[in-house]
């Protein structure tokens, strides 16, 4: 009888704490996402597996000796694991259709200001009772309108770990709304003539501009930037193992294996973050917010600057492909071929739209070395 | 309530040197982009970045001369166990 | 002239015990076994491999600094590799025929009494001079009668992590023995006339139901054994990662590259705990012959349960599947499907031993749940 | 020889009760499965959990269009050279 | 503006040490040999990558907290990664023309003699002002004359680490050279009557002689030289996964996505001991020259055994297989049969030529053990 | 100048035994594949060794029978849909 008791003792229902409770339908909330909406799933699923196990009463998942904790302090803590998927992202990306057009990566620049916009507005909230966020805790939100991923888990995981769990649903979340989120900014700002405009065909890139630009970007960033070599080394390792052309064994596996097995323990290793005392606050709240207002003020700002550059350009540039500059690759740029489409059933911007797409990821490593240098 | 003053204008300075160096930073890889264009001949291995996406249709011109081979046998070895 | 010394002083031959030579002798008999008798070599190659390996004088596989020392440490004593190979097998497995026959869990349930049975035979060899096993000691040997590998290693690794090495072997080995274990005991138990029972086709299983399984499963394990989520969770999280159909590429890295990656250093850190002071030992020899008890048991005891259920069902069941129930996948199925073949050449009754196959995985981790959370 | 009394009772009491744990939790498990059947509709996606196995038999009927183009094409190329 | 001056006091070109930016060079330089000059690409890029990224002011990738500094103290100062690419390396190794023609095995140990000369020619090098070479560093820097990579690493990470940049370096960079650093020496000492000996075809070999050959010399070396056992048992046992036939998933992903993962993390991490205070040294010039002397009496003393053989067996060996005896595999065997070819057109040398390459593996990672286990 | 004599002595005290132990090892081996081959008896699955590189051509003769049965039902769908 005894015996009896002791297993009693240990379950979950005796041992719940409606905190863990809802911490789990969290979780589940995020599985249902993923699965049926099919929000960046390759994230969303293991994070929210990962705080579904990490809320479970006495299993010990992210308590020292559990599997979760091993997976956190390993691979996010020391930075590990999000450099790695952005080595991987790196041998994903064709920086092709921006070194045909390279202006493109103004675009990717003026997409930043949502970041640098909530950023201050984190700061603002803390005029509410109830937030109280320390300049590397808004730098660590600010981040979520970079709408990249492992940059916004990097940065987090650097200057505001508590908040990580909270920062890394809303960024995967906000980029799986990006379809609901930017078609009617876009619209806003933009005329149905400007719409319309066809662009001209990029021009073909040598292998060779191809092997020489990450080595100009790395230049680049070793000169004015050093707080962004992590992320932008780790990136133009991996695109260069890609174009390089003779590691292709090297590449795929970065591209695949890797990155796959990465993924799943960086989505489990986040999920573990999800815990009721670090989610369940007003943070969080004003996170999701915050985060909104970045893709939102990112997109305009993006589309802003392709109007001047329109405008300027004397009508060569389709503003639309500004709000790819948020990144959000390659979901961005699908949805400005999708609102072209719309104005004109022949122009089909989304090779254009890649440019601005990945100059938006180059932007936001940028933003995040600044981030850091100052912040960190 | 408290005095956010300082942060404040900490938040806005990085929001104004942040702008500042990530367009800096861009502006200088336009530079550098353009002139590797000027840099790089345009050589043989160019390709076009329109086609360089992995789903690329199938070109039907180019087959590989050992699945020709393979299939060329099976018409063969089709053709003699049906008497066409 | 003292440099050919001190290379002589260093040789296998100027240092070798005569437990070492021995050990060595069983590592070689474990490739035998994997090789030659085709033994469950995945593991047991490895295994015996990292037996020879573990035991050569002066070389320090399995001291600090060692290869081994650190596989072992990082991946065996944290429990992280045997849930890896757990979330694996449940990205691999398809639980359609158990979701559209749900009673076939009962059968995995009953083969637990193999566990069970053992735990009480463990500590009645403690009559026996020499032996002296702890309730911890004895519930991990008893983990051999679930005849998964992942779930005993767990256990002993949590639980006896002296006794690992033997349990691990001893579960493997036995594995590899079903065929040769259960056919015997299958047509004791049961007559020509119920062997010849032919079971109704399984209805079809919706996408649906697939996703909500697993859910349903861990959520269960929450309720009422969280000891049981570790392996319970992670086997959730690969069938889940499987049948969502949204994760492919991490389902099939799940598969594939990370669990034969886990899989090779699984074996190695197992084989590097087959050493002389902890395997050349009398309880050794207990492990062994507790062992094939426990196979023998449950497999018994799930033909009886399946032999009560086909006569409660009026002859639907056929109580040969029962035998599944110890999991030992797909091992045990395959030998159902072979048995009902002898007595019926029209039976074909792999895909209904499928069923108490899989259940009898999960019927294993609640088992090991149960004694993680009682002996523990 | 130890008196091993306490520690048998022990297990026996750990065999009672695990065996009732795994039986009642498995049987909450059938349950659990039964509703889910109620519950999950018999939607299109429903598929025969016996044709599940990857070892299916190829079908012939359905072949990848692409492999029919690149079929096709090989055996024009086979005739025109083969002069058939 | 004082966060202009702050972020401007972090950029590289405020913090750039003269040092840094030579190291940076030599960073470019091995990846314009990696990719211009296809010089082993798979390692010389990572490790040129990695140069790079360890040089940058104020990032901190090789200081606690960086990713190098992980990579490098979790992989290769435990040599684990070294002995895992060995692992992959044995399971990539085809023995078949060696167990068909043993005595390409003397072949392999002559070449050795590369690594004792150059042993005693980095103590000659002390004679220099500027030169202090231990024993223990004399022993890593004649492994380069084993012209193996990952047993080059493993050793120098042993025996010693600050040198391990330069070895590594200097290792692959000679085996890249391979064609133009042999083909000299092999004309020279052999006559063109020797080079036109065509070698009688090898017998078949049995599968049960692959199996059992790994064994044998696992065995051997624990007899008698236990100090190499970690090189060779690692390699033995990838090439007992291939053989065995039992575990082809093993061998496949050992072969494949583990050796790529574990190349790409190796490289990073070598490159990460290029620093200035290491590298820019009187040591690394003399390192190169002995690596040169090195490889040149390996090949000699390669062609040199053979022609000795070759006469005793009546001139049925090509002397130009002992240069394969050095191994770096593949390339030794292709020069090999290129250099017979220009003497001969119908003379393909090339399977005759991987019995004395595959031999030299084992022999240096014999010599290894012989240096380990005296300087060690 | 340092003294390195002693050194020296090492170092080719180091040489002598290292070269004896590789020959004395690598002649062991010999020894024991020499063996190996006679304990080996000639069985079926013995293979040329000659033939056991990856990048062997292309066998004609032995064609996948699903392969074929593929191609062949390509080629039928082809004919009727071209009217040959
Ligand atoms: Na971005
Ligand atoms: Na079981
Ligand atoms: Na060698």
């Amino acid at each position: 009888m005894d015996g009896l008791l002791k297993l009693w003792s240990d379950t979950g229902l005796a041992n719940f704490e409606p905190s863990q409770l809802v911490m789990i339908v969290v979780g589940l909330l995020l599985l249902y996402l993923a699965i049926v909406k099919k929000f960046e799933p390759l994230l969303l699923l293991p994070i929210g597996f990962g705080a579904v196990l990490a809320n479970i009463p006495n299993a010990g998942f992210s308590e020292p000796g559990g599997i979760l904790y091993y997976i956190y302090h390993v691979g996010i803590e020391t930075g590990v694991f999000p450099l790695l998927i952005f080595m991987g992202v790196g041998a994903m990306t064709d920086f092709g259709a921006l070194i045909a057009n390279p202006k493109m990566l103004w675009l990717g620049a003026a997409a930043q200001f949502g970041i640098f916009a909530t950023l201050l507005g984190a700061i603002f909230l803390n005029l509410i009772p109830g937030f109280d966020f320390t300049l590397a805790d808004a730098s660590a939100i600010a981040i979520i309108g970079g709408a990249d991923g492992p940059t916004a888990i990097f940065l987090a995981s650097r200057l505001a770990p508590d908040l990580l769990g909270a920062i890394a649903v809303a960024a995967y979340s906000y980029m799986a709304l990006v379809p609901i989120i930017q078609p009617p900014i876009m619209k806003a700002l933009t005329t149905p003539e400007e719409r319309q405009i066809q662009m001209e065909q990029l021009r073909p890139v040598s292998m060779r501009e191809k092997i020489v630009f990450p080595l100009a970007v790395l230049g680049l960033t070793i000169l004015f930037l050093p707080a962004a070599t992590p992320l932008v080394g780790m990136f133009c390792f991996g695109n260069l193992m890609r174009e390089s052309g003779v590691v292709d064994r090297l590449s795929k596996t970065a591209q695949n294996e890797l990155i796959n097995i990465v993924t799943i323990f960086l989505g489990l290793g986040v999920g573990s973050k999800l815990s009721a005392d670090k989610f369940l606050t007003v943070e969080t709240l004003g996170i999701l917010a915050l985060g909104a207002v970045a893709f939102a003020i990112g997109t305009a700002s993006g589309v802003l600057m392709a109007k001047a550059m329109s405008r300027m350009s004397g009508g060569k540039i389709n503003p639309l492909i500004g709000a790819a500059g948020v990144s959000a690759v390659p979901m961005a740029a699908r949805v400005v071929n999708k609102v072209g489409l719309e104005a004109n059933p022949h122009n089909f911007l989304l090779m254009h739209a890649m440019g601005p797409n990945v100059a938006g990821v180059l932007g936001s490593a940028v933003a995040a070395g600044v981030l850091l240098s100052m912040a960190g | 309530m408290t005095d956010i003053a300082p942060q404040l204008m900490q938040a806005a300075s990085m929001m104004a040197i942040g702008m500042i160096a990530v367009f800096f930073f861009l502006t200088l890889l336009v530079a550098a982009t353009q002139q590797l264009a000027k840099l790089a001949p345009p050589i043989d291995d160019s390709i076009p970045s329109q086609t360089s996406n992995p789903n690329s249709t199938s070109q039907h011109s180019k087959l590989d001369p050992k699945l020709v081979a393979v299939i060329s046998s099976a018409v063969q070895q089709y053709r003699n166990n049906h008497k066409v």
